[in-house]
């Protein structure tokens, strides 16, 4: 028998360069999931796919209202990005019932929503990203930085937290900048960001979008040399246009830099996941969520779906790995406890808020290399 | 008649609605002018556009020369010769007097120069204003320019739609002189006018239209001697 | 749609709704009346901007700054009221308000004073950067007062705390306002110029509520915007409508979320016949004959005595406001207000194309064509979906194009969507229900 | 009635009206005359407010109206018609005569919206009216038909319709006989004149047929390279010299058909 | 007073930050601008699949790239994509020649107005733009080669021995260069060729230049050749000197629009005056003067950072900027038609 799960991202729009990576990863957990058989007594998790375009939250909330109640698939994986994900979980998610796990929606707003506990998500808020960044660049020396930020709830977001983490901390932010996605041109930003003569920009944006523009036209003009990157900037797309031009860059992304992480990342690409983009982990654990706690509530009912999630994901329990969904299931069917770690080390403080640590990343000869995890 | 140069020859059809035109015919030979009268909305602007393939005919067919056209787009019937000057919307008026005269002579890959002096003589004005364009001009001027452009063409049938609405009694005086040297050139002249008793004392041809089919026909002479013509047409 | 158009009429809106009811059937209620409200709120920002091009031809490039403006109003009519922030910089926005509207009287009373020249513009010009600059010193603090306030969840100034239902008017009078200014300033320009000054203007609009924190939380987003209707958490707990939803054989989670859905339906429905019997009326009516002839020929308008800016002004407040209510009444539904997603792809462009494609003129076309539109663009998703794997199926497997079909499946959307476009415009290139015109 | 003081209109080198002073008298047919961009066209635009002058004044009654709004004038009571027809293409003919009325109380959204019957009535009043004016322009067949569509005289008459759908006190007409059928344009000549006496109707009109202009107006004024050249009664400005040299001209200088058969005859 | 080598320091400052940046990218919204101009002043209506045309145009010229790096051809310093352009233009036009069949010809057979061409150029702006995503995908592609600078901010100080630093791409040179000599070629063209007047006087009046002899459809072939021509050119170098992305394609239509009818739609010369205009303002306005004045009035030390508006509004800007132009010169700067 099939299980229908929703795969809602922006495949098309301003992040739909990621998405297509995002998805296979938690298609690959489904079919890994289905393939040992051993899931509710042999079902198979069937994936459908919609599009969230990322921005546009009535179209969201349209594919989500037809995942749900049309093609009725028992949880949802995503939406993607902050704003649209908080449209699909009050207008769709809590109405329904359906619980609704985002791999890459960041927004600190997103943890206090009212979500009557059907919302999750395997990414760490914001809120904390800042606030690990501004200790690196303070333990750095650098005591100036100038921000830009792509003009969304994310890129708000961490932004303020890192403006208000590192002034705290005694550094000087002498300029905060917003940046459009997807604009033609990012002279004037770099003009202005260069003006206010900063040691190092802080580019908190996408990586496939304006904030690749601003790293390339400061390179271009000399403005800068040493860029911090949110987890946004994180991907081998910007290494490969750059090269060693970034060396001395450093930034954070949410997982843990382990073997776990290694491992998945070996399996996805075995998988044909070719690229390096953020959030691959992130949505590989999100759908392993959603069957673990299947399998845990012996159901595929929306509710009890919603029942198992914190269960499943936090200790205590047999520590779960990427591709060891088999192992768990089995613990699971055998009525055992089961602790997800996943490819990101997975750590849901309740519905809405995962904990989680960040690699901390320096662009050594031209690639990300994990310096550590904090 | 049925021998003459151009010939549209029981022309019937309209603009998709209903027939504007019945059974119209209308011809002139060359080194004449003929000239159609009529009241307002009778067809006559509809008969020229037919002549000119602007219009589909249901019926009847034009002929130059003995050859059927009726099948030809307007741009070709410019390739044979025929020049026209429609009623309405009559020059480029973005672009200045002298490209409008240019753009009349497009056709043609001889040096044009010659033809461009004849009708700055023929009409002074222009030449002052050669540079402006001309949809600054004046009606009367732009008029000018309009029957200026089709000259251009020297063409082998010139059709005029009202050539002299809105230009001053000399300029009209003048504009019939030189039709009428044009026509003795062996060129053949179609028009309609409302000037009437002007345009049929210089036609050898005169058609009246009235909704859509031919009233009367006759020499000029004859329609302007003809007094139900007069009272009805000609403003008595 | 009386007249020779009636048939058509009904058979078009027949045929909307057999698509919308085709969808309840082969998807499921939910969807089709999720959709069904969103055609209703398009219509109505179809008909706003039919009241402007398709009766005096005004070309509004800049619908989504009056759909962000009506979406602003829900906010701050419906958040709740936050004394700490007015305590925080009410002051200080009074004063800054209060200093731009004085530089603002003065520079008017000024202008009517003094004779057009180079002395009038340099006065104007130092007045108006003095009035800035001193608006400037009271917003600032004031506003980073504001934001200092719980800026995770708030910063902002709030709202007033009344029922959000109350913003569609609102939303309609802010709207109003602004395309008052603007077309104070920028009527007088001709149709595709008018058409990029609105543009702009949007776009100023939407980098106005972004950047302004205080506001409405910029790109923070305001989410749990209250709601007209009730929750459907609340329909699940109540007993009786748990009971009458299993008397007819429904899921209580289901029938919640229908019910729901169709009150907002009610809702938006009872406003748009609202909209279209006046907007109806009045085409119908002398005034209608007047705006038409404006269109058709500015300068004989003017020549017969018809004064072509106050109506050009007139028609464009009214679509304006038409467009704003459906801006506040689809935040309303959202129950979220997230200036980020104000593009002018989907809340300008989209929306001509409903005009265009209903038949630009008619209000019943526009109606026609804010449904169509929305069905396709919605349902664009899973039929581009469809189509790549029709035609996949029929290529050998493994052929690198079933390959790229595949993986470009989601752009088959804008594929579908152009498709669709161009053949309505290529079998009705006036539009379904084009302009009728009255013999 | 309308007093023209030293007019100047300029566009960029071209002075098109250059110092023009003149005086339209109330109860008058004022005939203005003058070769091609004599500036006559501008002239009426500026007095009819379509632009402002480079300088100079017209007066109305002895009140300034320089650079008052189209619709303004209109409200004083002054009317004008356009040398190339701005007929309101996409309304039908009757349409177009009964937009014209002012003051309808249909045109005022409020009224339309919720007085029905106060628009009806009036409605029915003005389409009366309406037919009247197109009965009497022989425009009948096509009263339903868009304006757009009608013939290139149809749409001068149309012009001229507009101007009897109102009370109008001063009407300006910019060649409305350039394309209309010479036996019409004798009953359009009665019209004006029965306007002129029996409704106090003050006309100024430019046209190039001299008979319709001695016909029905007096005095004339002939313009050149926009000043005014001459001004009398219409046998005056016809022997007028300047006027002959400039305007009238002395006829063909070639021989029609019929003088050549003639010759030929003889 | 300052002293000169501070005058030169504000100088290179301004040039590095301002003057190039500005120069550059108010040539490449120039060039699209171009061909939005052409286009609506011939064929009389806003093209809105231009911004997605010049995408494909580029795709083109990324693929044949690729092609010939793998064939190992190329023209260092000068980068391979300039070899692969007229592969790419003659794509571009087989594909705007293929849409006006499909497409546009029906209408102007039809005399559409011009908002139902506009409405059906939206429709083949979906059809291009899912086509592009299809066969390339969303992504960013690079396909620049050779010399990226012509010197950079590094060489510039070692040469002058300033503090402050000016670089030059490669391809910006390369833009206002092209640029440059693209307009010219078009002004002579349409002044002066008899094409070009055919063209010029068909958008004036189209039944007037049938009479003339105008073929008509020879003159929608040609303006849709050129357009896509000046798709292309300015796509592959807009490309060469960012990157390629169909999504920021599509959204440079604003400001090239916006350049267009500001300039004066209709109006060659106007759309390179609009495209400096809406870089320049875009610029200017947001740049942060407070270096740019140390260097020329050290004594003053300013607090803030002289920046007239941030950058948050730098859109908005150079819309402001636009309206007041317009209320100004209500046909744009070179008298534009009206549609
Ligand atoms: N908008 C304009 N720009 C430049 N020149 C203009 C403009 N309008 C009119 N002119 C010029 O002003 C002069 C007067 O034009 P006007 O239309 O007033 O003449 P007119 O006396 O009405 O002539 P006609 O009898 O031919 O209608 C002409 O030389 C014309 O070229
Ligand atoms: N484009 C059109 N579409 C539909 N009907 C038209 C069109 N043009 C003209 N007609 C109609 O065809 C009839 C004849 O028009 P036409 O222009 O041939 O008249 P005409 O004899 O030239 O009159 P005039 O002397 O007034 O120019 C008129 O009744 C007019 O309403
Ligand atoms: C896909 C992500 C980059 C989305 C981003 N973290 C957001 O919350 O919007
Ligand atoms: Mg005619
Ligand atoms: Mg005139």
């Amino acid at each position: 028998q099939e299980v229908k799960i929703g795969v809602i991202l922006g495949f098309t729009g301003p992040i739909e360069s990621l998405t297509p990576d995002m998805a296979a990863s938690a298609e690959l957990a489904m079919k890994e999931a289905s393939d040992a058989g051993t899931l509710l007594g042999g079902k198979v998790l069937v994936p459908v796919r919609a599009d969230s375009t990322c921005v546009d939250s009535a179209a969201a909330v349209a594919a989500a209202e037809r995942l749900v109640t049309s093609e009725k698939v028992a949880a949802i994986y995503g939406p993607d990005c902050s704003g649209v994900t908080m449209a699909v979980t009050a207008n769709v998610s809590v109405p329904n019932g359906v619980v609704t796990i985002s791999p890459s929606a960041t927004s600190p707003a997103l943890s206090t929503i009212e979500d009557k506990g059907y919302f999750f998500r395997t990414a760490p808020s914001d809120a904390r990203q800042g606030q690990v960044l501004a200790d690196i660049v303070k333990e750095r020396g650098i005591k100036s930085v100038a921000v830009t930020y792509t003009n969304n709830d994310y890129g708000k977001g961490l932004a303020d937290a890192f403006v208000a983490a590192f002034t705290a901390a005694g550094g000087e932010v002498p300029i905060v900048s917003a940046h459009e996605d997807g604009k033609g041109d990012y002279s004037a930003e770099v003009g202005a960001l260069a003006a206010a003569g900063a040691d190092a920009l802080a580019v908190f944006g996408y990586v496939d979008q304006g904030g690749k523009g601003v790293i390339q036209a400061a390179l271009d003009t000399g403005a800068f040399d040493t860029f911090i990157l949110g987890d946004g900037m994180i991907g081998d797309s910007l290494t490969q246009t750059f090269g060693s031009a970034l060396d001395g860059s450093f930034g954070t992304a949410p997982g843990s830099a382990g073997d776990n992480f290694a491992k998945f990342d070996k399996m996805a690409k075995a998988n044909g996941i070719m690229g390096d983009g953020p959030y691959r982990g992130e949505s590989y654990d999100a759908a392993a969520l959603i069957a673990l706690a299947m399998q845990a509530a012996g159901s595929d009912d929306r509710a009890a779906i919603q029942s198992k999630i914190i269960e499943v994901a936090n200790a205590p329990g047999e520590p779960i790995g990427p591709g060891e969904l088999a192992k768990a299931l089995d613990i699971l069917a055998k009525g055992g406890d089961v602790d997800y770690v996943g490819a990101t080390n997975v750590e849901l403080i309740g519905p809405g808020e995962a904990a989680g640590s960040y690699r901390e990343l320096e662009v050594k000869g031209g690639k990300f290399t994990t310096v550590r995890v904090r | 008649m049925t021998g003459s140069y151009l010939i549209g020859d029981e022309m019937t059809g309209g603009y998709g609605g209903a027939d504007i035109l019945h059974g119209v015919t209308i011809a002139v030979d060359k080194g004449e002018i003929a000239v159609i009268v009529g009241p307002n909305g009778a067809g006559k602007s509809t008969a020229m556009k037919a002549m000119f393939g602007m219009l589909p005919l249901r019926a009847g067919q034009v002929r130059l020369g003995g050859r059927d056209i009726t099948a030809l787009t307007p741009q070709e019937r410019v390739r044979e010769g025929m020049a026209f000057v429609p009623q309405t919307n009559n020059v480029f008026a973005s672009m200045t007097v002298e490209e409008n005269l240019e753009m009349g002579a497009f056709i043609r890959d001889d040096d044009f120069s010659a033809t461009m002096e004849q009708v700055f003589e023929l009409f002074p004005v222009l030449r002052e204003k050669r540079r402006q364009p001309a949809g600054e001009l004046s009606g009367g001027q732009r008029q000018q320019v309009a029957v200026g452009r089709a000259l251009m063409t020297r063409p082998s049938v010139l059709m005029l739609d009202e050539p002299t609405a809105g230009v001053s009694p000399i300029v009209m005086d003048e504009l019939f002189d030189r039709i009428i040297e044009i026509a003795r050139a062996g060129i053949a002249v179609l028009m309609v006018e409302q000037n009437a008793r002007q345009a049929l004392n210089i036609a050898d041809r005169g058609y009246v239209l009235v909704q859509g089919r031919n009233r009367y026909t006759g020499t000029g002479a004859e329609l302007l001697a003809d007094p139900e013509v007069r009272r009805s047409f000609l403003g008595g | 749609m009386a007249g020779n158009g009636l048939g058509r009429g009904l058979a078009a809106f027949g045929a909307m709704a057999a698509l919308l009811i085709a969808v309840g059937y082969a998807q499921s209620w939910s969807v089709s009346l999720a959709m069904l409200n969103l055609c209703l709120i398009s219509a109505i920002m179809a008909l706003g901007l039919n009241i402007q091009w398709g009766y005096a031809g005004l070309f509004n490039a800049g619908v989504m700054g009056f759909v962000a403006l009506g979406g602003l109003a829900a906010v701050l009519v419906s958040e709740p009221f936050r004394p700490e922030a007015w305590r925080a910089g009410g002051a200080g926005l009074g004063a800054a308000a209060a200093s731009a509207l004085a530089a603002a009287a003065l520079i008017a009373a000024l202008r009517r004073r003094m004779r057009p020249g180079p002395a009038r513009g340099t006065m104007t010009a130092i007045l108006a950067m003095g009035g800035y600059a001193l608006a400037r010193h009271f917003f600032d603090p004031a506003v980073e007062a504001i934001e200092a306030i719980d800026p995770s969840s708030a910063g902002n100034i709030g709202g007033l705390g009344l029922p959000i239902i109350l913003s569609w008017p609102v939303g309609g009078l802010f709207a109003a306002a602004a395309a008052w200014l603007v077309g104070k300033i920028a009527l007088g320009l001709r149709s595709d110029y008018l058409a990029i000054a609105t543009l702009g203007i949007s776009e100023i609009i939407i980098a106005i509520i972004k950047n302004e924190d205080w506001l409405a939380r910029g790109v923070k987003n305001v989410s749990g915007l209250s709601r007209p209707v009730p929750y459907e958490l609340e329909l699940q707990q109540s007993a009786w409508f748990v009971a009458k939803a299993q008397s007819w054989g429904l899921d209580p989670a289901e029938a919640s979320g229908l019910a729901v859905k169709a009150m907002y339906a009610g809702l938006f429905a009872a406003v748009l016949l609202a909209i279209l019997w006046l907007a109806e009326r009045a085409l119908r009516s002398p005034w209608g004959r007047m705006m038409r002839a404006i269109r058709d020929n500015e300068h004989a308008a003017a020549a017969m005595g018809k004064d072509v800016t106050a109506r050009h002004l007139q028609v464009f407040v009214l679509g304006s406001a038409v467009i704003g209510m459906a801006g506040a009444m689809l935040t309303t539904l959202d129950g979220q207000f997230t200036p980020g997603t104000y593009n002018p792809l989907r809340y300008t462009f989209l929306i001509w194309v409903m005009v265009i494609v209903g038949g630009s003129g008619n209000n019943w076309g526009a109606v026609l064509g804010g449904f169509l539109i929305w069905f396709v663009w919605v349902q664009a998703e899973p039929a581009g979906l469809m189509l790549a794997e029709t035609v996949g199926a029929l290529l050998p497997e493994g052929s690198p194009l079933a390959q790229a079909l595949s993986e470009g499946a989601p752009h088959m959307r804008m594929i579908f969507m152009g498709l669709i476009l161009l053949l309505v415009l290529r079998f009705a290139p006036r539009g379904i229900l084009p302009e009728k015109i009255r013999r | 009635m309308i007093r023209v003081e030293n007019l100047h209109k300029h566009f960029g080198g071209v002075h098109a009206v250059d110092g023009a002073t003149l005086e339209i008298k109330t109860g008058t047919i004022t005939g203005l005359i003058g070769p091609n961009g004599a500036g006559k066209t501008t002239l009426f635009n500026v007095i009819a407010g379509a632009f402002p002058p480079t300088s100079g004044k017209v007066y109305l009654d002895g009140e300034d109206i320089t650079g008052l709004k189209p619709h303004q004038l209109f409200a004083k009571g002054l009317l004008r018609t356009f040398q190339i027809a701005h007929e309101f293409s996409t309304l039908t003919v009757r349409e177009n005569l009964m937009m014209v009325p002012p003051n309808q109380p249909g045109e005022r959204l409020w009224q339309a919206w919720f007085h029905g019957g106060a628009v009806r009535e009036e409605e029915e009043r003005i389409r009366a009216r309406a037919d009247e004016v197109i009965e009497f322009l022989e425009i009948g067949h096509v009263a339903d038909e868009l304006a757009g569509n009608l013939s290139g005289g149809q749409k001068k008459l149309l012009e001229l319709g507009r101007t009897m759908m109102t009370d109008a006190r001063i009407v300006f007409l910019d060649e409305v006989g350039a394309g209309v059928n010479r036996t019409l344009l004798n009953t359009i000549g009665d019209a004006i004149l029965r306007l002129n006496r029996e409704r106090g109707y003050t006309f100024c009109m430019i046209e190039h047929d001299m008979d319709f202009i001695s016909r029905l107006c007096d005095p004339v004024i002939c313009m050149a390279e926009g000043k005014v050249l001459a001004q009398g009664t219409a046998e005056e400005i016809k022997n007028d010299e300047r006027v002959i040299e400039a305007y009238l001209g002395t006829g063909l200088k070639n021989k029609t058909p019929a003088q050549r058969a003639a010759e030929a005859r003889a | 007073m300052p002293e000169t080598i501070d005058i030169l320091n504000a100088l290179a400052l301004f040039a590095n930050f301002v003057a190039i940046p500005a120069l550059a990218y108010g040539s490449q919204l120039a060039l699209g601008a171009l061909g939005v101009t052409l286009i609506f002043g011939i064929l009389r209506f806003a093209y809105f699949a231009h911004g997605d045309l010049m995408a494909f145009g580029t795709m083109l010229a990324v693929l044949t790239t690729w092609g010939l790096q793998g064939a190992g051809i190329g023209i260092a310093p000068l980068p391979t994509a300039l070899l692969a352009l007229p592969v790419a233009i003659l794509g571009a036009v087989a594909l705007s020649l293929a849409a006006d069949r499909a497409v546009f010809r029906f209408y102007r057979a039809r005399r559409a107005k011009p908002v139902i061409f506009v409405m059906a150029s939206v429709g083949v702006m979906f059809l291009f733009n899912g086509l592009v995503r299809l066969i390339i995908g969303p992504n960013d592609q690079r396909f620049a080669d050779g010399a990226r600078f012509v010197f950079t901010a590094r060489d510039f100080k070692e040469w002058s021995g300033l503090a402050e630093g000016v670089a030059l791409r490669q391809s910006q040179a390369l833009t206002v260069v092209v640029a440059a000599l693209v307009v010219a070629a078009l002004f002579w063209f349409l002044q002066r060729t008899r094409t070009g007047k055919a063209m010029r006087a068909y958008s004036d009046n189209e039944d007037l230049a049938l009479l003339s002899g105008v073929d008509p459809d020879r003159v929608v072939r040609v303006t849709w050749i050129i357009a896509a021509a000046l798709a292309t050119i300015a796509g592959v170098l807009y490309g060469l000197d960012k990157s390629f992305k169909p999504f920021t394609y599509f959204q440079l239509l604003l400001p090239i629009f916006a350049a267009a009818i500001v300039g004066g739609i209709g109006q060659p010369i106007g759309a390179i005056v609009g495209g400096y205009l809406v870089a320049f303002s875009e610029i200017t306005l947001t740049y942060a003067y407070r270096k740019f004045f140390a260097y020329l009035v050290p004594a003053w030390e300013p607090d803030g950072l002289l920046q007239i508006l941030s950058t948050d509004y730098k859109f908005a800007v150079s819309f402001i900027i636009l309206v007041v132009v317009l209320l100004v010169r209500p046909t744009g700067i070179f008298k534009g038609r009206v549609l």
